[in-house]
């Protein structure tokens, strides 16, 4: 036993699935040469829940609380993947009132604040940064408190349904709104002050796990890996869904793709959704209260057919892929194309050569989340 | 957009700023006032339409199933009996609940049956305000329709009134099922 | 010593004086020290908890106790009631001694520190004692490294490599930075120190750089943020100590905040003043103290508890601040900017102590 | 409950509104996003359907890899996605059992297609991880859930599910619950013979609540009745008292 103990070259690391910075139930088989890593195998499966095999065994509305479970840090994104292909499966896309429309941007771009907020506290805590995690928090408190005050959960939210919106938002809500947006500024900003220009963040995320655009593309990436590598694509731009082709929102792109760049995305993501939502909030004045609901009827059978719908998450393309016979109230076949578990499969590539302090910052700008990565 | 790096100046990287601006954050933060609530003394108030422990009414149930229908993991148990009863003189046959059973530990707050209870106000309903649910045994949060309705710590209440009170409806109807078989 | 202090010398009466004077005193304000330091110790790692919780928009704890204040005797009663647990690969004996490595020679540099104005509160005063604190806290890393290896983890081994790196790295210019304050102080004894910059500045003026690099060393050398790679928790889950429960964690808890405070100590010693307050020999000089008596002492002890406080703070200031380095950068940080710098800062001193005789001798 | 046919509408769920008449397979060929590719290989495109706006191609499983190295070529450079079905219970499906579906984008065109190729049980798809790295851990899914072979895979083995587990989850006939995994956890509590009980749809009390025993005798009387113990059940002020002792 001592023998092998101190027989360093090459030793064999299980990363996880119990380890602090693993966000889950990830585990990486790391085999090191000293501290550098020579070989990283991810090995997933420890929170599969067989989520597609439950979509296949009950109707349609039923679905929308699963999906709320597959990225439970942004359900709203995945209930809005969801509900969208089921209406562009049965061709209401276009029905949908405005009001609810909205609502669901503002909603799925409040989630990606949350998101990304919950992304920067993970991250910075990975790096040893453990401050900005509590301040991240206090804020994200003040989302998920509009989401409560929205739809009366905070985490798993269930807030879409097909066609339309259960509930409406008030002048109260949107007020609330609107304070929160007032002091985000500020509070970026003083995540910022810890971060951004700290030559110890910078030493740490500056170089580390590259991915050149053409790697980006090979490996499938999308969200801000894919675009902390300068390949402007977002899916809000390339097929907008809902009313972001009304909205004026810029996508951040990175230079280098390195970690800090894909970090920088994301906080101009931050800022970015910031906008978003003060053109929502104006947006939704000239719309009539109450009108929410496209006519659908209560037992949702689409015609036979296959549709792939897929949204911007916080993590990146979130797609949902439905294949319906015509015949029964459930889908044939639904298929979840989680960004997490596409962006996870280059993990391999990214962390070669570097030590193992790097993967923990390669594995956090990733930003998987393992529910969806395993559904 | 291009998103770049702060451009810093070779001064401000000798002098330390970027070290001190994180400092004095913290710094900062060391006078404000802090977020904690602490929990068991003080508590987060709910929202009107936080999605909480159950509460069924039996008055107002119809026995329709629609809310065990709606339920993605199907943990509503109904059973429906039916019985002859003597009505204004005359002989009806009358829907019966007999049994009303919620799994409550296994339960998403999804609140769909909520959504799909047909009746004003809802025969069961999520907004009770109430999230304290953990038990030390598992068998205690299986829920017949008595323990749903009189659950420990639960919102009193009496009338039809203020049940539609609790749920946020202003006027009550008169309720559909039951109050017009009789 | 004991001349000073007649009635208290009279106290032991019959025994012979040397016998006063060399064990039984020093004995007395050993154990007394001890057993004050470990208050203080304990009672550090509920500050921190607390000023974190405060950086970091919370409480922290505030429940044992009036605002949490006996929280420190509640932790050490929790780690004492724990489970000990040794895994099952582990080196026994190896495993069993790893703890008490670190605390032994922590705990015994205190001996040669003086809290306040000597001759109450230095309990040795030994005219070597700044290199023999060195010596001291430089030993406390094999307790890490044989902790790491003995626990049959691999996190821990890779904790415990690590702490050997950063120690080696380390040692070099925390030693090399004090250089330029022994050249211009002419003494290695800690209270000659003290008495040279009452009677000119503080060390940290003339000695800018040198203290900037002592106080980047000493908080590599305790493994403390930015520098905590060895128990870096994000990385090695909790680093040398992964395997180690109850008391025995406890004891590299111990052994860790111990050696903040002898850091945190030596700093002010060497560059701030120690428990003076004077300039130019104006001011709360050591004379003034000794001349107010008993007075004169706690008000030292008190100026020197200030000083120290704020540099365990300060600690707790940039955990609450600053991410963590990676492994090699700490090693590029140690050998390619603090030993030149430290050097350069030898140098520099060495030639303005040079220019300055020669010019006073002309 | 009238309530529930009320607001349940007999006719099924609108079709979509004036959908044109569904394309041919020459016509979708021939539509100017896919026809550079279509019109260089003929032989490999064996059906092709454009609905609600997504071209899907039927592709002959052994030219799968030239098809999308054409496609990829062709600025189709980026697979979204990559994931089988099983069309053994789709209702009047002929033909073979599975299906596997590669989604294709293209930045330049912005537009997406769906490449479908069908295979029989026990039949391999030849891999197109040497097209794109991305199709490594979709194709091991796609193995890992429907137990379709890919051929050249360099690591094909099970991903989400266990190494060992008997079985490929998303195939029709693959029970929705009630499998024995084998795993017996802590019989002291749970007696022999519990768990999901294969077979069992989990609909009734005994199949859910197996650590439960016996059903227990609960309910109200059949009369339907407010029971009498309403007051005695609720004393006043009992949630009052319960908050204050909180």
């Amino acid at each position: 036993m001592t023998q092998t103990m101190l027989n360093l070259h090459e030793m064999e690391i299980s990363f996880g699935p119990q380890h602090p910075s693993t966000h889950g139930v990830l585990r990486v088989m790391v085999k090191i040469d000293g501290e550098r890593i020579v070989d990283a195998k991810p090995i997933i499966g420890y929170l599969h829940r067989g989520t597609e095999k439950l979509f296949e065994n009950m109707n349609y509305p039923q679905c929308v609380p699963h999906t709320d479970r597959l990225d439970y840090v942004a359900s709203a994104t995945s209930n809005e993947g969801f509900v969208g292909a089921v209406e562009k499966l049965l061709g209401i896309t276009d029905q949908i009132p405005r009001r609810a429309k909205i609502i669901r941007v503002m909603l799925a771009e409040l989630q990606r604040l949350s998101s990304h907020l919950l992304w920067l506290a993970t991250h910075a805590i990975d790096l040893g940064a453990m401050t900005p995690f509590f301040y991240t928090f206090r804020e994200r408190e003040l989302i998920l408190d509009l989401f409560e005050d929205y739809c009366g959960a905070r985490l798993t939210l269930n807030c879409m349904r097909i066609g339309g919106q259960a509930d409406d938002v008030n002048a109260q809500w949107l007020q609330k709104l609107a304070d929160f947006l007032g002091i985000f500024d500020a509070a970026l900003d003083e995540y910022e002050s810890l971060l951004t220009t700290n030559r110890i963040w910078r030493k740490r995320t500056v170089g580390i796990g590259v991915i050149t655009p053409e790697d980006a593309i090979d490996w499938g990436l999308t969200g801000p890996p894919l675009r902390g590598s300068g390949i402007e694509w977002d899916i809000r731009r390339a097929f907008p869904y809902e009313v972001y082709s009304d909205l004026k929102f810029e996508i951040p792109v990175g230079r280098n793709g390195d970690t800090y760049d894909r970090y920088l995305c994301r906080m101009e993501e931050m800022r970015q959704s910031k906008k978003i939502l003060e053109q929502c909030v104006t947006m939704i004045a000239d719309t009539k209260e109450g009108d929410l609901k496209a006519k659908v009827s209560r037992v949702i059978r689409p015609a036979e057919g296959e549709a792939y719908f897929s949204v911007e998450c916080p993590k990146g393309e979130l797609g949902y892929y439905i294949i319906a016979d015509g015949k029964n109230p459930n889908a044939y076949r639904c298929h979840v194309r989680p960004p997490s578990f596409v962006n996870l499969s280059a993990l391999p590539d990214l962390v070669k050569g570097h030590l193992v302090a790097d993967m923990v910052a390669v594995i956090g700008t990733i930003d998987i989340v393992l529910g969806e990565v395993d559904r | 957009m291009l998103v770049e790096a702060p451009k810093t100046k070779w001064t401000d990287r000798f002098l330390l700023l970027d070290l001190l601006t994180g400092l004095r954050t913290t710094w900062r933060e060391l006078w404000r006032k802090k977020v904690t609530v602490e929990y068991p003394e003080n508590r987060l108030p709910t929202s009107d339409n936080f999605r909480g422990m159950f509460r069924f009414s039996y008055e107002r149930c119809i026995a329709c199933k629609i809310c065990a229908m709606a339920c993605p993991i199907e943990i509503i148990y109904i059973d429906v009996g039916e019985e002859t009863r003597e009505v204004d003189g005359k002989k009806k046959k009358i829907k019966v609940l007999n049994r009303y059973d919620i799994d409550v530990k296994r339960c998403m707050f999804c609140s769909l049956c909520e959504e799909a209870c047909p009746t004003k106000p809802k025969s069961i309903w999520l907004t009770t305000g109430t999230y304290e649910l953990a038990s030390y045994d598992r068998n205690e949060l299986y829920m017949n329709m008595q323990q749903l309705e009189y659950w420990e710590g639960r919102p009193e209440y009496s009338t039809l009134e203020e049940i539609a009170a609790e749920q946020g409806i202003t006027e009550a109807k008169a309720l559909p099922g039951k109050g017009d078989s009789k | 010593m004991s001349a000073t202090l007649p009635v208290v010398a009279s106290m032991f009466g019959s025994i012979p004086e040397p016998i006063v004077n060399y064990v039984i005193w020093p004995t007395t304000k050993f154990v007394i020290a001890f057993a004050v330091i470990m208050g203080i110790v304990a009672f550090t790692t509920l500050v921190e908890r607390r000023v974190l919780g405060f950086m970091q928009a919370r409480l922290g704890p505030n429940r044992v106790g009036p605002q949490g204040i006996l929280q420190f005797v509640a932790d050490p009663i929790k780690l004492l009631l724990k489970e000990d647990i040794v895994p099952a690969g582990a080196q026994k004996a190896a495993y069993f001694i790893a703890p008490m490595l670190p605390i032994i020679p922590a705990f015994l540099a205190f001996c040669l520190i003086p809290f306040g104005p000597p001759p109450t509160f230095a309990i040795a005063d030994v005219n070597v004692g700044l290199l023999l604190v060195l010596a001291l806290t430089s030993t406390g890393v094999y307790g890490i490294i044989l902790g790491g290896w003995a626990s049959n983890n691999k996190f821990s081994l890779l904790g415990g490599l690590r702490s050997a790196a950063q120690m080696v790295s380390y040692e070099v210019p925390f030693g090399l930075s004090i250089v330029g304050v022994l050249m211009l102080t002419g003494s290695l004894s800690l209270v000659e120190i003290v008495r040279y910059q009452e009677q000119s500045v503080w060390n940290v003026l003339p000695q800018l750089i040198g203290c900037f690099i002592f106080l980047v060393a000493m908080t590599a050398e305790v493994n403390r943020a930015p520098f905590d790679l060895p128990e870096a928790e994000s990385e090695l889950v909790a680093g040398f100590h992964t395997e180690y429960s109850g008391m025995k964690f406890a004891f590299f808890f111990l052994a860790e905040y111990a050696s903040m405070l002898v850091n945190a100590c030596l700093i002010v010693l060497l560059f701030f003043g120690g428990w003076t307050a004077a300039i130019a020999g104006h001011g709360l000089t050591t004379a003034a103290m000794q001349s107010m008596g008993w007075l004169g002492m706690i008000l030292g002890f008190l100026i020197f508890g200030a000083k120290v406080a704020f540099f365990m703070i300060l600690y707790i200031w940039f955990r609450g601040t600053f991410p963590r380095y990676r492994f090699d950068q700490l090693m590029d940080l140690g050998w390619k900017w603090m030993i030149p710098l430290a050097l350069a800062n030898i140098v520099v001193t060495g030639l303005v102590i040079l220019i300055a005789q020669s010019g006073g001798a002309s | 409950m009238a309530e529930e046919t009320e607001q349940k509408p007999a006719k099924p769920a609108p079709a979509a509104p004036a959908a044109p008449p569904a394309k041919t397979k020459e016509e979708v060929l021939a539509d100017p996003i896919v026809a550079a590719v279509a019109s260089a290989m003929p032989a490999a495109f064996v059906n092709a359907k454009d609905a609600i706006g997504e071209i899907s191609l039927y592709v002959a499983r052994e030219s799968i890899v030239d098809v999308c190295r054409a496609f990829k070529a062709d600025s189709f450079t980026y697979l979204v996605d990559l994931c089988g079905s099983d069309y053994s219970t789709f209702p009047g499906h002929a033909g073979e059992r599975f299906c596997v579906n590669y989604l294709l984008y293209s930045f330049e065109k912005n537009v997406r297609i769906r490449l479908k190729v069908f295979v029989a049980d026990d039949v391999s798809v030849p891999s197109v991880t040497s097209v794109w790295k991305t199709a490594n851990w979709h194709e091991r899914e796609t193995f890992d859930m429907f137990g379709i072979r890919f051929e050249g895979h360099p690591n094909l083995e099970r991903i989400l599910m266990w190494e060992g587990f008997n079985g490929h989850p998303l195939r029709k006939d693959f029970p929705i619950r009630g499998i024995d995994t084998g795993a017996r956890i802590y019989p002291e509590v749970f007696p022999p013979g519990g768990g999901p009980a294969a077979g069992s749809t989990g609909k009734s009390h005994e199949d859910v609540n197996i650590w439960k025993g016996p059903a227990v005798p609960y309910g109200r009387s059949p009369k339907g009745q407010v029971p009498e113990t309403k007051q005695v059940e609720a004393p006043q002020g009992s949630s009052d008292e319960g908050k204050a002792d909180a």
